[in-house]
């Protein structure tokens, strides 16, 4: 097991949620593409700490990354949440539309 | 026979042992409710092994566009939790995995019951079975957050994650004595995530049985093993987070878990007889607004302690 | 094979048994229900619970479609019987038993039955099971609304095109504005008639969005023309007083047995059941009537059920009233007037007894009880539906009713 | 050697979940396969001994699936049946820009030539470690995430919930009880 292993694993799973991402309509699916990207973030920043510098500092960047992506779920759901009651949408196409 | 050759041997004893316990658990049941009938209770308790029996010759079905995948894993998973959860249970001297987060692990594992019961729920696509998968994940997300704060309370006393080092640090006086807000809390929870007693409208009858409705044969089998299952590890859990683990006079560790966890057990299944049903809807608010609270304050009263003593 | 057989043998000693009353044969569902505990039976809740499909009373065609619908998903092996009068209980049992542990048979049944999957109970213990297929009736028109196509609305009558999406031959569900301004899914789901503590023959077609019910119709399906039951309390020509306590005792504690089950309490619901059957099967009332009033003091001490139904009320503009009620009163307070009731007929020893009032049901205020739950969720429509106590016998000559 | 055969089935069922979570035709496969993904991940975060990290991602991700699933089908309307969807919009340029952005970062992953370890793990236990860094010398980062939490908690609610209190308590906040559509078990 070698970081560039560890490395083009993660860089997978990031690019699978940028397609996801970039391609889907649906908010939620969206967000499910950033989750993936987060994914594969997590996994590096993991193997950047086991291979490179692996102090109990360098977890915090971990810690960081898991709030980061609780905060992105909160608020996609928020969004989401509040596009569906006012415009009765799911779709980020129509949510560009943002005249009430 | 040396620690370490029983302590291998405790990986094939551990599955039979939870199964044993959690049998004991369900001809409890079945002897108490047998005395309520009016029958007597030994043929009560004889009850779930016929059960067994029966389900076992039972045919399985399947409904009209099931999830099949996903119907079958959430079926199978509460026994494979409950196994999961066994892992970071100290037996006595003997655990199979003394993990340095023991205690993250077996809340982990108690969240992936979230997945099953909704899983279980979705799949038969039946709308009473979607009914009860969702009032589980109503009920989960009300008990969730005082069963975290039920378990970091003993970790903090402990300052430890780790199982095996919780029990120790209660060799002098168990944790249920000066925690008892959390214990009762945790006991709560245990019956919340194994959908049992009061907390089990997710399979109640005005559902038709909840996610119980559609699966016949040896699915239904294992989901009702995997709650009693769930029951007996949370109780052993419970013994050793807050009753002191093995620690007894003159008997052998391992003789006081055991008795302890079936008390426990025991204690699980009388006085959930005695409530009647908690309704998801009713129970988000006060599990919130005063549930938490209290939890919380436990905690800061705990913490407060520790590092009052040092 | 000796192992089959003694396997065979143990199983069908904790058989599940789904009971479908037909109304009017109340009485009927009891003695079963007490010669079930008797044995260490079990009632199922659902067609995939059930070894035997037990019909109490002769069905009217439309339920008896729907015990047929029943009898297909039970997963076998399997044992059907129907018992008319309370004597032919005992008999029935032991041949349901002797059909269970025919092995040879059970292979049968097996082999000749169709292995298609089978439709979900949720949505298919319905009036007509075939509705769909028959007649593309206005009733059942679904609007639907496609995901990726902006509101395109259509009626989902049956002779419309198949080749809109309907995995397993079941339309998708059409959407609708909910109470929280969120556009949701819209389920039809039928309540009845076959579910545990449910009035006999009642059907409520839910339209569900989540568990709270949107619309409700209330249909009946009666027994088969020219055959009555008894009723739940039993009709003779001659009542002596103390069959008339009986009866309101029996009565009474059932409706309690209702409400306590669904309300999660099982063991109490046992204990009332106990004492309903111990009435039924002639038990002196003086002697139950402690065991009344205890549960009756147990029951009135328990917060928990207190806070478990409040505002659980049949009220809706006393839609209750009209179903023959004198005032809205929830859930609970009507389980406790029953039981202090039924300790009272128990320990009264006056010459004259005046039975306590129950609506009198009509085919007409059938229709109030969809106002009474549209806008509840199923828990509590069940609770409210049950602190009814509806005696849908009296309805058992009119006939099937749609809704 | 035993480590990268499990880590790289561990890959394989991270990446295939991955990509099966925009391939599969149902909203509740489509949610529990991105939780296996994490749940493939936690594991290998286990196998660089970060086993809080890693049971946490386990707990955290599974629980949020499990909430996902319920908006899913929520906002998307689908019935429990496996429903044939497509729901996707410049695919093809999504599809090169993501191989495109996949080829740069593995490249650079395999051709950049990494420093070698400094440091290393010590006996102590991680954990502990992490809480005192958390608690000591890097509070910082501990003020600034948990306000950001908080206020995300805010937020997000105000954004949701479409009901303020004078809906509830009545224009002059008079109302005994509140009016909700579904009553609470304090009725606060």
């Amino acid at each position: 097991m070698t970081l560039q292993l560890v490395l083009v694993v993660a860089a997978a799973l990031f690019c699978v949620g940028l397609y996801g991402a970039l391609s889907q309509q649906v908010i939620v699916m969206v967000m499910m593409g950033l989750e993936l990207m987060l994914n594969g973030v997590i996994l590096a920043v993991g193997a950047f700490w086991w291979f490179l510098a692996p102090n109990p500092d360098g977890l915090l960047l971990l810690l960081v990354v898991i709030a980061a992506m609780t905060v992105e779920m909160a608020m996609g759901f928020a969004i989401a949440t509040l596009l569906h009651r006012s415009k009765e949408t799911d779709m980020t196409d129509m949510a560009t539309e943002l005249s009430g | 026979m040396t620690g370490e050759g029983m302590n291998q041997a405790w990986v094939l004893l551990a599955p039979v042992l939870l199964g044993a316990i959690a049998l004991a658990g369900a001809a409890l049941n079945g002897a108490l409710a047998a005395r309520a009938e009016g029958r007597p209770a030994l043929s009560g308790s004889a009850r779930p092994m016929l059960e067994v029996v029966r389900l076992m010759r039972q045919r399985r079905r399947v409904t009209v566009a099931a999830d099949r995948l996903l119907w079958r894993i959430g079926g199978m998973a509460l026994l494979v939790i409950a196994l999961l959860k066994t892992a970071v249970i100290p037996f006595g001297p003997w655990i199979l995995a003394d993990i340095p987060v023991g205690l993250v692990w077996f809340n982990a594992m108690d969240v992936m019951v979230w997945a099953a019961i909704w899983l279980m729920g979705w799949g038969a696509n039946s709308a009473h079975a979607l009914a009860g998968g969702y009032r589980f994940l109503a009920q989960a997300a009300s008990y969730e957050l005082p069963l975290m704060f039920a378990l970091v309370t003993p970790a903090v006393a402990a300052q430890s994650l780790r199982v095996s080092e919780i029990v120790d640090a209660q060799q002098s006086l168990w944790f249920v004595v000066w925690m008892p807000v959390a214990f009762l809390v945790f006991c709560a929870s245990v019956l919340a995530f194994s959908a049992w007693g009061p907390f089990a409208t997710a399979a109640s009858g005005d559902i038709a049985g909840g996610i119980l409705t559609e699966v016949s044969g040896v699915d239904r089998l294992l989901i009702l093993a995997g709650r009693y299952a769930l029951l007996a590890t949370g109780a052993a859990f419970a013994v050793a987070l807050f009753l002191g683990g093995g620690a007894g006079p003159l008997l052998p560790e391992w003789f006081w878990t055991l008795v302890k966890t079936l008390a426990v057990l025991a204690v699980f299944i009388v006085v959930s007889r005695r409530f009647s049903g908690v309704r998801p809807d009713r129970l988000a608010e006060v599990a919130w607004v005063i549930g938490l609270p209290i939890m919380l304050l436990q905690t800061l009263v705990v913490s407060i302690i520790v590092a009052v003593r040092g | 094979m000796g192992l089959r057989e003694s396997a065979a043998r143990r199983a069908v000693q904790v058989t599940h048994v789904l009971v479908v009353e037909v109304p009017g044969w109340g009485l009927t569902r009891m003695r079963v229900e007490s010669e079930l505990a008797r044995r260490g039976w079990t009632l199922a809740t659902s067609p995939a619970d059930a070894d035997v499909l037990l019909v109490c009373g002769s069905p009217g065609q439309q339920l008896d479609a729907a015990c047929s619908q029943l009898w297909s998903q039970l997963p076998g092996p399997r044992a059907r019987a129907s018992v008319v009068s309370a004597d032919d209980v005992v008999p029935t049992f032991t041949r349901l038993t002797a059909e269970l542990l025919d092995e040879a048979a059970q292979q049968l049944d097996a082999n000749t039955r169709s292995r298609e999957p089978v439709s979900a109970s949720g949505d298919s213990v319905m009036a007509q099971p075939v509705a769909h297929s028959e007649h593309g009736s206005d009733e059942h028109a679904m609007p639907m609304d496609m995901p990726t196509h902006e509101s395109m609305d259509m009626d989902m009558d049956m002779d419309m095109d198949m080749d809109m999406p309907m995995p397993g031959g079941i339309p998708l569900a059409s959407g609708g504005p909910d109470r929280d301004g969120l556009e949701m899914d819209v389920l039809h789901v039928p309540l009845g008639p076959v579910l545990p503590n449910w009035p006999a023959g009642l059907v409520v077609r839910c339209a569900l969005q989540g568990d709270v019910i949107v619309h409700a119709e209330v249909g009946f399906m009666s027994a088969a023309a020219g055959s009555l039951g008894v009723g739940l309390a039993g009709a003779g020509s001659f009542r002596s007083v103390e069959d008339e306590r009986r009866r309101a005792v029996i009565r009474l504690s059932d409706a309690a047995v209702n409400v306590l089950a669904l309300s999660g309490w099982s063991s109490a619901a046992g204990r009332a059941r106990r004492i309903r059957d111990d009435v039924a099967s002639g038990t002196a009332l003086i002697d139950v009537a402690t065991r009344i009033e205890s549960l009756a003091a147990r029951v009135k001490r328990s917060l928990l059920l207190r806070w478990g139904l409040k505002g659980i009320v049949a009220d809706a503009a006393s839609g209750a009233q009209r179903i023959g009620y004198g005032e809205a009163q929830s859930a609970h307070a009507r389980l406790v007037e029953w039981l202090d009731e039924a300790g009272r007929s128990a320990r009264d020893t006056a010459h004259s007894y005046d039975p306590p009032d129950f609506p009198e049901l009509e085919p007409k205020s059938l229709q109030l009880i969809a106002g009474l739950v549209t806008g509840t969720d199923v828990a509590s429509a069940r609770l409210i539906i049950a602190s009814l106590a509806l005696d849908t016998s009296l309805l058992a000559a009119s006939g099937d009713v749609h809704s | 050697m035993l480590s990268i055969i499990i880590f790289s089935a561990l890959a394989i069922v991270a990446v295939v979940s991955g990509i099966a979570v925009f391939r599969v035709d149902s909203m509740a496969r489509a949610t529990y396969a991105l939780a296996v993904s994490f749940v493939a991940v936690g594991v290998m975060l286990l196998m660089f001994d970060l086993d809080y990290i890693g049971v946490i991602t386990i707990l955290m991700m599974v629980m949020e699936m499990a909430i996902m699933a319920i908006y899913m089908i929520m906002f998307m309307g689908m019935n429990p049946a496996l429903m044939p969807m497509s729901m996707v919009h410049n695919n093809r340029w999504s599809a090169i820009l993501a191989t495109g952005t996949f080829l740069l970062l593995a490249g650079g992953a395999v051709l950049v030539p990494w420093p070698a370890r400094s440091g290393s793990v010590g006996t102590e236990d991680l954990t502990m470690a992490l809480g005192e860094a958390l608690m000591g010398s890097k509070m910082l980062v501990m003020l600034t995430v948990s306000p950001i939490l908080f206020a995300t908690i805010v937020a997000a609610l105000v954004l949701a919930n479409p009901r303020g209190r004078y809906d509830r308590w009545g224009d002059n906040l008079q109302r005994a009880t509140p009016d909700d559509p579904q009553q609470g078990g304090l009725g606060k």
